[in-house]
């Protein structure tokens, strides 16, 4: 199965899609193709949409917790959209829902980020 | 009717999706529900993961065990590791704690353990290796159209 | 890279199918086609079956062991027993021919395994059991889209 | 996963269709579903539908080769339909074509047992 992730820029937001299964061994393509990215392009803002993901566990909470380190620290916001009950589950037992902003489908997350 | 299996593989991370899809495979027989088969399949991830790169530190040497069971609608499982072991238990089971946090580690692996299933017990002797055993209780009404 | 995996079960006949899941999902880290996939899950069942019903007689005790390696792009397997064994090798490999025709067994079992894999070797010993080691070659020319 | 059987008796044709993976374990349960209704049931010829079959093995040929000679030993003739290109293989390297007719679809397969 693995994870297959789709990235797209959209007026300085990274949108990236997440298709199939994010664990520890899919978390490191994430993390070294969303650095790439923020590396080459300029990126405001992370846009993550999880509805086509399949599986998460803790690894997939560390890697979303280090990007969304990543983009604050540059003064960016991170959203994310269209998550399932048991990665709500996993959100709200690590507390993430406190400092990450969710919401429901990619058109209202990218509206919030001033994307028309 | 008692059913059980052990299953043991390489410390590789390309064998965690592996772990997690053989163990869901044999709790089907049961009949779970699709959430009880995602939290099966989660706390295997966890747990095989942390035996991979916290148990063998990532070498990418080690053997990680897997022992299932399952007995009237209970499963009962065992991961085990024969590598650095656990220094600090208490500590170690704190949310967000982690040792590794350069890895990106959320340190919610055992606090999902827990949670996911009704027992947890964590073994571990330093340099000889750790053992997690879990067993959860699955529900037994299930869908009638079965 | 070398990966290997060893899965052993209960001889019952809930667990053909685990045994096949087991098997392919170890497997799809080469990227397999269908029908390599689909070759590898049925001669696992075959091998499996025969432990379960020649070799344990059906009885519902025993243990079936499995191992599993891949180096390259080539799957090595065992499928294992100590049960009866095979009384006489030459024959028990002719197609059609089967110990068990009340059981309407098809006595097709090692003819598909030696039609699906590029080698086989049986090796038993009459009440000590029975293994079977099998091997193939994956191709190498994928879909380019993966 | 395992085997759904549905079973349909249409003018004295027994129409068996197949729904998941025959195996060993299965087929037991094929076996005695399908006796029962001849043994209840006035059945002359029996269609068995493949379409929907993901897996079989040789214990599925047994099954089948034993349901082939039971409707046969009563004058009856077996007819089997929509298979897909593994299981064909299987019936290929057992010389079950040479006793056992095949047809493309379960219409063509129905109309050659006298079923309008
Ligand atoms: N199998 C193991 N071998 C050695 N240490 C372990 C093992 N499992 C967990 N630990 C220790 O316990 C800590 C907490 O584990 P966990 O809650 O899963 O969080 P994380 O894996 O994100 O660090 C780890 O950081 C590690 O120090
Ligand atoms: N694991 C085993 N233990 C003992 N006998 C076996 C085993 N596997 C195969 N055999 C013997 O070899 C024969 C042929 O096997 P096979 O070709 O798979 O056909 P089938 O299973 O349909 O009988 C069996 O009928 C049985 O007598």
């Amino acid at each position: 199965m693995g994870l297959h992730i789709d990235l797209e820029v959209k007026d300085q937001v990274l949108c990236i899609r997440l298709v199939g299964e994010l664990d520890h061994h899919s978390a490191d393509k994430l993390r070294s193709q969303v650095t790439d990215i923020l590396d080459k392009h300029l990126i405001k803002h992370i846009l993550l949409n999880l509805g086509e993901l399949e599986f998460m566990d803790s690894s997939g909470l560390g890697v979303i917790l280090g990007r969304y380190k990543e983009i604050t620290s540059i003064g960016g916001q991170m959203v994310v959209c269209s998550i399932s009950a048991p990665v709500k589950r996993l959100f709200e037992m690590s507390g993430m829902f406190k400092i990450i902003r969710f919401e429901d489908n990619e058109a209202t997350a990218l509206h919030t980020l001033g994307v028309a | 009717m008692r059913n059980e299996m052990a299953l043991e593989f390489t410390a590789i991370s390309e064998n965690e999706s592996f772990a997690r899809v053989t163990v869901a495979a044999f709790v089907a027989q049961l009949d779970p529900t699709m959430d009880e088969l995602t939290e099966i399949k989660t706390v295997v991830s966890e747990a095989v993961t942390n035996a991979i790169i916290h148990g063998y530190e990532n070498k990418g040497v080690g053997t990680v065990y897997i022992k299932a069971w399952i007995e009237d609608d209970v499963i009962s499982l065992t991961i085990k590791d024969e590598g650095v072991g656990i220094m600090n238990l208490e500590e170690a089971r704190q949310p967000l704690f982690t040792t590794k946090p350069e890895l990106e580690r959320s340190g919610m692996g055992f606090t999902i353990m827990e949670n996911f299933m009704d027992h947890i017990e964590i073994t571990s002797v330093p340099n000889q290796g750790t053992t997690i055993y879990l067993s959860k209780q699955l529900s037994k009404n299930k869908a009638l159209c079965n």
